[in-house]
């Protein structure tokens, strides 16, 4: 097991901006969700490998991502009522149809 | 340095596998393509856990985000009508944002990171070995000690209650769009 | 002297409580009561000025020697500008402002009179007198002036007073821009007055005329000292100050080209045009020039040379014109811009001192008969208007048995402007005809042939009205003469007119003794070699003008169909008129006014409205990153963390 | 208690008691707005009739009356007031104003109470605006007089009066920005070494001079000069900031054209003067070319524009544009007599600008319009409105015995003494407005009072009801008194004037 950490983070680097490009370029709101998935665990997996190598007698990372995972499951239950909720207002999770808080 | 040891290979394919899937997930024209994806690739982050050596961190990820968030999104999607057949047609210009944004922020925190140069002369295969007693991971989630987080662990336990309840009284029809 | 000093004061005080009293309360009193009340308290004023003037001639305490000194009455601090100029409101005694005390008392109450019958059952009646008053303080205050500024206060109520006459029948059009015009063109040269003052006082560090007209060893030390060798574009400064002052007096004894308002003027009524445009006010400019007479004379001789050019091509052409007008007012309109005109050249052709200022004395001479005479031609043209409610000439003719009184005192006045002796325009005519002989004989020429010209409009005028025969459609009413209280001063002024020529004819009474440049007294004798002439030329325009006009023949249409060109010319003013209007509305209205408020709106504003443009279109465009799509959000979010993050790491 | 503050609590009091008051008993409000109109015009009498005797007592002491209060220590910002000749006439001019204006305002029916409420803001701004000595102070009351122009204009004003009102206010508004600019720059400049700075204004001339003795460094006089004089500047209607006013005018109620045009642009020319032009002299002096330029431009353009408008209002807005240019250019002169000019030519121009506002407002509440095309023969049918009206285009155009023309020949003849061609020529340039005047008052008086009736409509209007009577004779008697009898007037203000016109080369 000889992986330099540099490798972990440019993984998680590209899974973010994966996850950034899906946020910017889909359409509807469930994909963006999901895309808000991948740059949570892109962050997930900085913590794990910083605590991994860089701090192994602690669990700071470690414990951060418990809680990320905690709190990205309340998100996605409060993101998907919104979106049922939105779906039921518009008849769409078009991203585009919702800019009421424009201006 | 030896670069085909078995678990440098495993990671390759992990780290393979991750970043497939998420391009995958986020270029799928089929919703419920996507939603499997996204399962594939969080599945695979939890080997990666496990390959660290985090076998209770793995263990979370497989069963809240794959088994739980992942199935949240599924049902999402069924419940909502019309959705599956919706093709996601995402030419034009916030493709063309996305791509730049996602290129050109990856090349830049590459560099960063290359450039940073993370702890040259650390001895990777001590770090490996050790594993994570699950005592401790409780003693830590618990404890009120430095370096122990019972608090956010509270807090944390408050905002799923407050999520369950919001997402609830968000979700619950209105009694007027009923009539 | 005290006894004077304490009288004074009354003589513009008077003037002023009757034009407040009237104006202010004139509407809740009947007619009648303020034309008597105006009536009145004018005739003590002007038993005042006949008082002081009489005192100051005759007493002896004001001559050392034969010299008459100059007293200055009273003189309140009025402004003050700064230690050396200061304003005052002062009652200046001398001969000149002697003799138009008389002049303008004499006149002033002649047409108060007069006006109590000719106004008689008009609206506004109490204005009238209101007006009346104010006009009287101005211009007894214009005369008294001690010091120059007081005499451009007066000089601009003066002009108002004017106005307000002119424009009384408010409410007809021609009135109205009658008034317009007078005030506007009059208010132009009072610009070029003030100017002329500024630059006059801002070296001289004086407005009072005693050091200004101080004459010491051929010099007016104040001006001479301050102001010789200053040049300003190659003139003499001095020339140009004295040469300003002049324009404003231009303006308002109406030398050409400034004269386009006084015939217009005549739209006021009768009484009023008697008393402002025909004998007072307008001798005004001439008044100015020679109470400055010693700094024209001696510190910028050209301008008076220029005086006098001008003065004799408005007197030619004024009495050229006057021969193809049919309105009578507006003959003896142009008829007084010939006389004053007369005025100017006297003055343009004076030396200063004894013989020399002979010019002087003459204009001064002409300004006191002209003043009675045409104050009279104008009151008798009303009495005419009054009895065939036209002016047009061929309204008229015949008139001679029905208007007797009018009649005879309408000849005097015509033989006595014609310089006919022994009336006494004669004399104040030849006088200034000998100072035009021996300064310039061009001069001269333009003079003498205009004395024949005058003889011939006044005669034509005459002969139409009183000969000449009726008009085609007979009158509507019978003429029949005025009242009493129209007649008495045609017949004062007449006998004025008269006695003054008979008693200079027999030697009684001689101008000079009153009236000189430096205010000693001369000896001075007819010169016929002159006057013999002049009678003839007199003679032949009112032989020719007999003529033409005595009877009704086709003569007229005949003698005009030869010079049919020069006459219409001369019927429409040259086209004076024209060229005004031109320039006012195409140039002035349009070319400079119109553009100036368009770019005022367009520009200066538009200017303010591009800011606020630019700020709204900014702010509209700006808030559109405002969109509301979260996606956006997002993507401006990480592309400035990326900035920053590749700014920080320096690339 | 100091008679100076009086000018601001009486119409505190006012406001207090009207604020009251039940908005319906509109006669009451109107009453109150009288009696307290009143008593500021006593109080300025007599505050006049105190300044002259104590003037011969004491003749030394720049300002009289003097009280100051600390109010804000931190930047030692006082209360602090005081007159001298020059503000005890504006004083005694505002209050003439505001009460012929009260009168004039009898005729308001539409939420008079608020109108009324804000028109004494109006008017709180500008009295402690003219009686303060402290920079900061003086700021501030010139802001209370601004924000109230706008719901004036925008609230009870005609035509278009929210774009009149919003212009106006933004365009004065970018006038105090600079003037705050310029305020700040004095303080932080003057600040004498070692010592606290000060916003008292006389204090700061005092420090400006020490430095200049001890040869300081005086080159921040140069920016600040020119933002300081802009700034007020904007509200004395210098070309080419002036374009507000016309607008503005034109759109705003009888009573508050009267006080803005009256008044508060005067404030313009008081601020130039008194904060300008006393504090940094030597950028004065060397500046005022600029201003002569740009101010000379003024008298004549806004003459020249004012020949060819149809609007009542926006002939008498350019009329005020080519007047108060005459005052900013008077006091560019520089010396003793054209800057008394310069303050008699306010204390005028206000009178005879209220004057001709508040007649054009009776006209235009009669035929409701103020197109001079519409209307004609007026005369026969408003005797005494057109009479009045005639009186002040007379005072207007300079006729002797009414005030305009004491301000413009002290103005003439002072100016004309400055030894240099340049500003002779300029003079001679303003005195051609003199002539322009006389056009467009008398294209309105020809066309609108003179002539024929033009429309049969008029024919049934009536004179002037009891109050408009007081207001037109009250300001014809003060336009005639100052008329007649100047000499007090302007030995008053020649007294304050002496002070600062002592600082420049030519001044005295």
């Amino acid at each position: 097991m000889n992986i330099p950490v540099e490798s972990y983070f440019i993984l998680s680097t590209l899974l973010f901006f994966i996850g950034v490009y899906g946020f910017v370029a889909r359409k509807n709101l469930i994909s963006i969700l999901m895309s808000v998935e991948l740059i949570l665990n892109a962050a997930n997996i900085n913590f794990v490998v910083a605590n991994r190598f860089i701090f192994p007698e602690q669990l700071e990372g470690h414990i951060y991502s418990l809680f990320v995972i905690a709190i990205a499951a309340a998100e996605t239950a409060v993101a998907i009522s919104i979106i049922i909720n939105v779906y039921r207002q518009k008849k769409n999770i078009d991203a585009k149809s919702i800019n009421e808080l424009k201006y | 340095m030896e670069l085909l040891t078995a678990s440098n290979i495993i990671f390759f394919i992990l780290a393979a596998a991750i970043l497939l899937f998420g391009i995958l997930t986020v270029t799928s024209t089929k919703i419920l393509r996507s939603a499997t994806y996204l399962f594939f690739t969080l599945f695979c982050i939890a080997g990666l856990y496990l390959q660290l050596n985090y076998e209770f961190l793995a263990a979370v990820q497989l069963s809240v985000y794959a088994g739980g968030i992942v199935i949240l999104i599924v049902f999402a999607i069924l419940l909502i009508k019309g959705l599956g057949e919706d093709k996601e047609i995402n030419i034009g210009q916030r493709r063309i944002m996305g791509l730049v944004a996602a290129i050109v922020g990856s090349i830049t925190c590459a560099s960063v990171i290359i450039k940073f140069g993370f702890m040259p002369d650390y001895d990777l295969a001590d770090l490996m070995v050790q594993t994570v007693d699950m005592k401790v991971i409780g003693k830590t989630l618990m404890g009120t000690n430095q370096y122990e987080y019972l608090l956010p662990f509270e807090a944390v336990s408050v905002l799923l209650l407050a999520c369950i309840i919001g997402s609830i009284a968000i979700a619950t029809k209105d009694k007027e769009d009923n009539k | 002297m005290e006894q004077l000093a304490s009288l004074a004061p009354y003589v513009l005080i008077l003037p002023l409580c009757m034009f407040l009293i009237l104006g202010l309360f004139g509407k809740k009193m009947c007619p009648k009561v303020s034309g008597i009340l105006g009536t009145t308290v004018f005739g003590i004023v002007s038993v005042l000025c006949y008082y002081i003037a009489f005192k100051y001639f005759f007493s002896g305490d004001y001559q050392i020697g034969d010299t008459f000194q100059k007293v200055t009455l009273f003189n309140m601090e009025w402004l003050r500008m700064n230690q050396n100029l200061v304003i005052s409101i002062g009652f200046l005694l001398d001969p000149l402002s002697a003799i138009m005390l008389i002049v303008i008392s004499t006149v002033s109450l002649m047409v108060h009179i007069y006006s109590m019958g000719y106004m008689h059952g008009e609206g506004g009646f109490q204005r009238f007198y209101a007006i009346l008053s104010l006009f009287s303080f101005a211009m007894l205050g214009l005369v008294v002036a001690t010091n120059i500024f007081q005499m451009y206060i007066f000089w601009e109520l003066v002009g108002v007073s004017s106005f307000l006459l002119i424009s009384f029948y408010y409410f007809k059009h021609s009135a109205v821009r009658a008034a317009k015009k007078a005030f506007i063109v009059t208010r132009f040269a009072d610009m070029f007055f003030l100017i002329g003052i500024l630059i006059l006082s801002y070296y001289t560090k004086t407005f009072d005329f005693g050091p200004l007209t101080q004459v010491t060893d051929g010099h007016v030390e104040i001006v001479n000292s301050t102001m010789s060798g200053v040049t300003l574009l190659g003139f003499p400064i001095i020339s140009i100050a004295v040469f300003l002052i002049f324009l404003g007096g231009a303006g308002k004894s109406a030398m050409f080209p400034l004269h386009i308002w006084l015939p217009d003027a005549m739209e006021g009524p009768t009484p009023a045009s008697a008393l402002i445009h025909a004998a007072t006010m307008v001798v005004a400019g001439v008044y100015l020039v020679a109470r400055l007479f010693p700094i024209y004379s001696f510190e910028a001789p050209h301008v008076l040379e220029i005086i006098a050019y001008i003065g004799a091509f408005t007197s030619i052409f004024a009495a050229v014109i006057a021969c193809a007008q049919t309105d009578i007012k507006r003959v003896l309109a142009f008829s007084t811009i010939s006389q004053i005109a007369y005025m100017m050249v006297a003055l343009g052709v004076s030396g200063y001192g004894g013989v020399d200022g002979l010019g002087y004395t003459a204009s001064m001479w002409h300004l006191f008969t002209h003043a009675m005479f045409k104050a009279l031609l104008f009151m008798a043209a009303g009495a005419i208007i009054h009895a065939v409610h036209s002016n047009e000439m061929d309204a008229m003719g015949n008139l001679r048995k029905k208007l007797p009184i009018t009649h005879i005192t309408f000849l005097i006045a015509c033989l006595a402007i014609a310089g006919i002796p022994p009336f006494s325009g004669f004399f104040s005519k030849d006088e200034i005809l000998v100072a035009a002989f021996e300064t310039n004989k061009w001069v001269f020429a333009v003079e003498y042939f205009v004395a024949g010209l005058t003889a011939f409009y006044m005669f034509r005028l005459y002969y139409r009205i009183f000969w000449f025969g009726e008009p085609e459609n007979g009158y509507e009413h019978e003429p029949h003469e005025a009242p009493l209280n129209m007649t008495f001063p045609l017949m004062f002024l007449a006998a004025v007119t008269v006695i003054t020529g008979i008693s200079w004819a027999f030697g009684k009474f001689s101008f000079t003794e009153f009236i000189s440049s430096d205010y000693s007294s001369y000896e001075i004798h007819t010169h016929w070699n002159i006057a013999l002439p002049s009678i003839g030329a007199g003679l032949v325009g009112i032989l020719i003008a007999t003529f033409l006009y005595l009877e009704k023949t086709g003569r007229p249409n005949k003698a005009v169909s030869y010079i049919k060109k020069p006459y219409i010319w001369a019927y429409n003013k040259f086209y004076i008129d024209e060229i005004y209007l031109y320039v006012t509305n195409n140039i002035i209205f349009q070319r400079i006014c119109q553009p100036i408020a368009w770019f005022d709106r367009h520009i200066i504003d538009g200017f303010m409205n591009l800011l606020s443009w630019v700020t709204n279109k900014t702010s509209e465009e700006t808030k559109e990153v405002q969109s509301g799509y979260v996606q956006q959000y997002a993507w401006v979010f990480i592309m400035g963390v990326i900035t920053i993050v590749l700014l920080s790491i320096n690339l | 208690m100091n008679i100076l503050s009086l000018f601001v609590i009486i119409p505190l009091v006012m406001m207090a008691v009207i604020f009251c008051v039940n908005g319906e008993k509109k006669s009451l409000i109107r009453t109150i707005m009288s009696i307290g109109g009143f008593a500021l015009l006593c109080t300025s009498a007599y505050l006049t009739i105190q300044f002259l005797e104590l003037r011969q007592i004491d003749s030394t002491s720049e300002f009289l009356f003097t009280e100051s209060a600390m109010w804000y220590e931190r930047f030692n910002i006082h209360y602090s007031v005081g007159v001298d000749g020059i503000s005890v006439a504006m004083l005694l001019l505002s209050s003439i104003v505001v009460i012929t204006g009260v009168f004039v305002s009898y005729a308001m029916e539409e939420k008079v109470k608020e109108y009324f409420l804000w028109f004494l803001m109006l008017s709180i701004g500008v009295y402690g605006f003219f009686i303060s000595l402290d920079l900061f102070t003086m700021f501030l009351f010139y802001e209370v007089a601004l924000i109230p122009m706008y719901l004036l204009i925008g609230l009870w004003g005609s035509g278009k009066k929210e774009y009149s009102a919003m212009k106006l206010t933004l365009m004065l508004m970018g006038g105090s920005a600079f003037l705050m600019v310029g305020i700040f720059g004095i303080y932080y400049n003057s600040i004498p070494e070692g010592s606290e700075g000060t916003f008292n204004i006389q204090e700061i001339a005092a420090n400006v001079q020490a430095l200049k003795a001890n040869g300081g460094d005086i080159s921040w006089e140069y920016i600040f000069f020119p933002l300081t004089f802009v700034g007020f500047g904007v509200l004395g209607a210098m070309f080419p900031f002036h374009t507000w006013s016309p607008d503005g005018h034109a759109s705003a109620p009888t009573a508050v054209s009267m006080l803005h045009a009256g008044v508060l642009m005067k404030l313009g020319g008081y601020g130039c003067f008194r904060v300008a032009m006393y504090l940094m002299p030597d950028a004065a002096q060397d500046l005022a070319w600029i201003f002569i330029i740009l101010t000379g431009i003024s008298v004549v353009y806004g003459a020249f524009s004012a020949c060819v408008q149809n609007d009542l209002k926006y002939i008498n807005a350019y009329s005020s544009v080519s007047h108060c240019g005459l005052v900013l250019f008077a006091l560019l002169m520089m010396n003793k007599t054209a800057m008394t000019g310069a303050i008699l030519q306010m204390v005028s121009h206000g009178l005879m600008t209220a004057l001709f506002f508040a007649l054009i407002g009776m006209i235009y509440g009669r035929t409701h319009t103020r197109d001079i095309r519409e209307m004609g023969g007026l005369m026969k049918i408003m005797p005494i409105l057109c009479v009045c009206y005639v009186i002040a285009g007379l005072a207007s155009l300079g006729l002797p015995g009414l005030s305009g023309f004491v301000a413009e020949m002290t103005i003439f003849v002072g100016a004309f003494q400055h030894p240099d061609l340049f500003h002779r020529v300029f003079v001679i340039l303003g005195c051609s407005s003199i002539v322009i005047t006389a056009v467009y008052i008398l294209r309105v008086v020809g066309k609108i009072l003179m002539g024929p009736v033009q429309d049969k409509h008029h024919e049934t209007l009536t004179d002037a009801v009891w109050y408009e009577k007081v207001a037109a004779f009250g300001l014809i008697a003060a336009i005639a008194a100052i008329g007649m009898a100047p000499l007090w007037l302007s030995n008053m203000i020649g007294g304050g004037i002496e002070n600062i016109a002592k600082l420049f080369t030519y001044g005295l």
